[in-house]
């Protein structure tokens, strides 16, 4: 088990597909002569010529279609768009298009894309480069969405979306392609949906997703430490479909929720979280689940302002403390 | 192009057009639901370009208006009327409609909705095409108002620079729906547009199908043997509103008489009944022919064809126990 | 006060915008010669001519950005996407420009444009068109949402989205053009913001907006008729933001929800009332809060399936006794 | 062009130039933060157009490589340089950042950070201009590699159709990022590609800023005059990588070179020694004067100014106290 970083992870992945299944291919700008602006494809040109590893003129919607069409004869795209911010440009094609064929088609044709691409609040990006947009994907039936946390799951993640016949869209970070972490020295396939246990506790569930499982992770390191109290933290690295009984299983464990998303609250993650837990489990809450969101605004290139306007780890303490009765 | 294949071409457009002919009452009956697009008059442009290609072989893309381009394909008519009729012996299984037939085994990639979303589908099938390394081709058929989406832009230049086999067929009605050419588009011949992707075009007659073939078999045989993209462009008419929800009434009833005047299936009957290849009473006898056809098999099959099972609602969401989705076996 | 249609409310609205200001004008696919799909727009080409009644090309982010464009410099622009299934291909200049323009510009520069677009599902129009796209508009920051539910908040709530400074998305549905309403002779701005209690009730708060409106409020004639309980209904006229306070008041009340959507439920305004109920009065609640939403699946073509697909006045009903303990 | 004008011209790309690497500075000392875009050997693209335009009456917009437009629009040079260090004097009063410098007032209506959104933005701009009467016109500055955006072939097909005025100016620095134009774009000339939309359009050397202004001038005076939309292409370079995280590897070294050789700012100094205008201890003080004042007042000013009040997070979201928001008075 070696510890890599995430864009090795991710690029791991992609050579080991591309290497088992000549139909794989990758594209997106920058990609290929460069590697990719976060060096999740590097080495590939050289590895496996232009044919495979695509430098893509700016045309979101045009590539992503590009990309759909030949998935319909069995290839098997990875899409890179540059940042997620960008993915509005491309929304036509992923969810008029993939989302929809396999079912509009009567089955007859599956579009088994997928498209990576990086979000969230980075430094100081200003408000068209930080958009967090997980949200978006996670409403349209017809598309998975994932979002890794950690490069075991990059790599596992995307290994099995390429596999898998159904659109997949992963919802990286910008900020988290230099983490490192363990992954297998084997092939490893993780599950597309689910969620996973990151630590065990039994009075309050944290549930992350994506880098706000790291803000869950110290937060509950914290809240052991100075305040007694044991907080599980559910890392729901499937957005869609979302493990509607692991969230049932941990909050009937703890009775208390509290979601934490990077993004505006309104119509999000939380949102949604919350309405399971209501649907599911209501009667197992001892106290209003919360949510810990972002600022509902554009995010500023203020440094200072940039970081109020996203959640942190204090925030996550505080709310746990709220909901205890301690602040 | 010799007597037969003429015979046949006839045959073929008389029976586009009793098709959707056909469909036209089938809707106002309330049989067939949702939008519904004829290609009455355009006839001459599936045909003859569907024809030089290889049916069933090379890929065929389009919108909305795609009953015909899917029968040409090798689609059976039956099924694509069960469709509309919204039955389980659809294509689709009463899925997708009139906007949405697909019919993968003839390789008819499918009917599209969005205005500009086949162009780099199209692309995108020319691609797997080069990487699996046959020596098929993308056909995508699309409207002239079509061209002015941004997808067109993007996809033209990316099938050029990556060299694509994919040839681009305008059918240039002068509409779209109810907004004429020149008060939507800086340059009307659409052809000429795309001298900004340094990819050979054409501009012919659609209202001949010897023309159209002709112009289709040079282009195909350019985009066939390797060089690339090709567009071209088909001048025709659509003798019906839009959808059926579309008045008409923005078009000018001169400008109706002249293009009615150069129907394609009257072009190319008077050029074989003067060549003295066919006789009017041998056309009628075709004509009848092809109305019981559609009456006693196609018509017949689509009605009493069974409702879809419930059961579909939630099926081709996604696919169905994918190992990898769930973790199972790898 | 007369009856008239949706769609004659939205022309009237149109036309006295038009009248009052010269820099109002509006734009779309087929809006002007032929009067716009839905009549939205019938006779204003006659009367104010093709520089105000613009017939757009088949370029909607195109057009959309052009509108938005001319917003800076005063102009009010009242666009209309034919189908909210094509508003995918605007989304980049309507989220990355109109929507973070006042905030990145650090208030020198105002988008005060006004999107309408018909969404829904209506008579057996497919998978591509029949996407119900509001809960995408009400998540990004800095865009107001409406959604009219009769002829009156038609023609009152376009009147003030026209004046107002903000980029505003008005949801409208491709059914309710033919539907009548009273709608006041004299001039009537509605705010952009708040609820309307569309039928007052004591045992249980339906919330709906649009065309769900209609559904609650037959659903609780039912209610009230065959099962002896009294529906409130309010109807969320605003999507975003959300009346908060309206919320709260109506539960704090009949300590009952039920949320009525036309959308599938992932992150759509079942959840984010929910989350909202949760947030401001939990312990008021005597049940769980329920969402009656649609399938989570493409619309089918097929009339039964697409009818199966979303929700009816008989779902909710249902949902209403099943929370009663009644079924 | 007059000696006077010569110098001006000299003078504020050399001011350009300074800021530019001043900003580079910075950027090592974390002084600015986010991403990046230098300007540096592109100084006769915006100084000659906007040059031969009216600043702060006609409309400038353009993408995140923006600061250069925007003080050659009328902006304070300091504002500009609190932006980039995010306080509260800066022009968005720390809220826009590098990408996104607005200077309402000066008529620079902003720099945008999606490659592609400028385009219709200025032709709504223009459409703007139309419908309050003015004479003035809009400017669009882009890169090369923006033009292969969907939204370019659709915003000049509009602003042809609709004749509006604006003047679109492609910056054709030869690359997007670290791709060569060759590798993204099919018609490698841009200028050939708006026969697509009936535009005319002109390329010319965009490192003589005479040889800008002159065609610029051109431009400008059809757009004006109401002929509707004018395409210039101005060859260039950029000196540095594409942002501060660009490594600019992916360049020839022999390239930039022989680029380097036709730098804009030596190109009219050697004209103006050799015609005795300037002398080298002239240009000298010129360029200490230049150093001086971005040290003393620009970065001074930045430096001292104060951070933002965190009161501003939630202000300018939506307009404060709309009236037809709130449904107060109407
Ligand atoms: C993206 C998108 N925008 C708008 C529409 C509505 N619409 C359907 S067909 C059509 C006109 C298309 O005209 P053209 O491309 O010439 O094809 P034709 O119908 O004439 O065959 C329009 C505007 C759509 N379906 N998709
Ligand atoms: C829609 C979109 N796609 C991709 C990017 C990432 N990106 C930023 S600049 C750039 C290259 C643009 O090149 P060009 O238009 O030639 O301008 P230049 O930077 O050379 O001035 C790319 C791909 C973006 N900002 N927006
Ligand atoms: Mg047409
Ligand atoms: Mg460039």
């Amino acid at each position: 088990m070696a510890e890599i970083m995430f864009w090795e992870a991710v690029q791991r992945a992609h050579d080991e597909e591309m290497a088992n299944d000549p139909l794989v291919y990758c594209m997106g700008e920058d990609i290929g002569v460069a590697g990719g602006t976060y060096k999740a494809t590097k080495g590939l040109y050289d590895k496996y010529g232009p044919e495979r590893v695509i430098d893509t003129p700016i045309s979101e919607n045009g590539f992503t279609g590009l990309g759909i069409g030949s998935s319909f004869l069995g290839c098997r795209p990875i899409i890179e768009i540059m940042s997620v911010n960008f993915a509005w440009l491309a929304m036509d094609q992923l969810f008029n298009t993939a989302a929809k064929v396999h079912y509009m088609s009567g089955g007859q044709l599956m579009a088994p894309v997928v498209v990576r691409s990086p979000g969230g609040t980075a430094h100081q990006l200003g408000a068209q480069h930080s958009a967090r947009m997980e949200k978006v994907f996670m409403g349209i039936a017809g598309l998975r969405v994932v979002t890794p946390s950690n490069p075991r799951q990059a790599y596992g993640l995307l290994k099995s979306a390429v596999r898998c016949n159904d659109p997949v869209f992963i919802n990286e970070h910008e900020m988290m392609y230099n983490m490192k972490g363990e992954v297998p020295d084997a092939e490893y396939f993780m599950p597309l949906e689910g969620s996973e246990i990151s630590r065990g506790g039994k009075d309050v569930t944290l549930f992350g997703y994506n880098i706000s499982v790291y803000w869950c992770q110290q937060a509950a390191e914290i809240l052991s430490r100075n305040h007694n109290i044991d907080a599980e933290v559910i890392d729901l690295y499937s957005l869609s479909p979302l493990d509607r009984e692991g969230i049932k299983r941990s909050v009937s464990k703890t009775h208390r929720a509290v979601i934490v998303e990077e993004a505006e609250p309104a119509v999000g993650v939380g949102a949604e979280i919350m309405a399971i837990i209501n649907e599911e489990c209501f009667y197992e809450l001892d106290a209003p689940p919360m949510r810990v969101s972002a600022e509902n605004v554009p995010i500023p290139y203020n440094h200072n302002l940039e970081r109020a306007a996203i959640p942190d780890i204090q925030n996550v303490v505080d709310a746990v403390l709220k909901m205890f009765g301690r602040s | 192009m010799d007597s037969d294949l003429k015979k046949k071409l006839l045959r073929e457009m008389l029976f586009a057009r009793r098709f959707e002919e056909r469909c036209y009452e089938a809707y106002v009956e309330r049989k067939i639901g949702g939008f519904l697009h004829l290609y009455s008059g355009e006839e001459a442009c599936a045909m003859g370009v569907i024809e030089a290609a290889q049916a069933g072989h090379d890929y065929v893309i389009t919108s909305y208006r795609d009953h015909v381009h899917a029968i040409k394909c090798g689609m059976d008519p039956k099924v694509v009327m069960a469709e509309l009729y919204a039955k389980e012996t659809g294509c689709c299984k009463g899925l997708g409609g009139s906007m949405h037939i697909f019919g993968v085994e003839n390789r008819f990639m499918g009917g599209y909705a969005l205005v500009g979303g086949p162009f780099p589908l199209a692309a995108g099938i020319a691609k797997g095409i080069k990487m699996k390394g046959g020596d098929e081709i993308c056909i995508c058929f699309l409207g002239d108002a079509a061209n002015n989406q941004g997808t067109f832009h993007e996809s033209l230049n990316m099938a050029k620079i990556w060299n694509l086999p994919v040839l681009y067929v305008c059918e240039n009605n002068l509409y779209g729906i109810g907004t004429r050419i020149d008060r939507s588009t800086a340059v009307v011949d659409q052809y000429k547009r795309v001298s900004g992707y340094n990819i050979p075009s054409e501009q012919v007659d659609g209202q001949d199908v010897e023309i159209v073939y002709d112009a289709a078999q040079k282009a195909i045989e350019h985009v066939r043997s390797g060089k690339g993209p090709y567009f071209l462009e088909l001048m025709t008419y659509r003798y019906r509103g839009h959808s059926m929800s579309d008045s008409n009434a923005y078009r000018e009833k001169e400008e109706e008489r002249m293009w009615s005047k150069r129907d394609p299936i009257i072009t190319l009957l008077d050029r074989l009944i003067e060549a003295g290849e066919i006789t009017k009473d041998e056309y009628k006898a075709v004509d009848a022919k092809i109305l019981a056809e559609i009456e006693n098999e196609v018509i017949r099959f689509a009605e009493e064809s069974p409702e879809p099972s419930m059961d579909l609602l939630n099926k081709y969401v996604l696919t169905e126990n994918d190992s990898y989705a769930s973790g199972g076996s790898s």
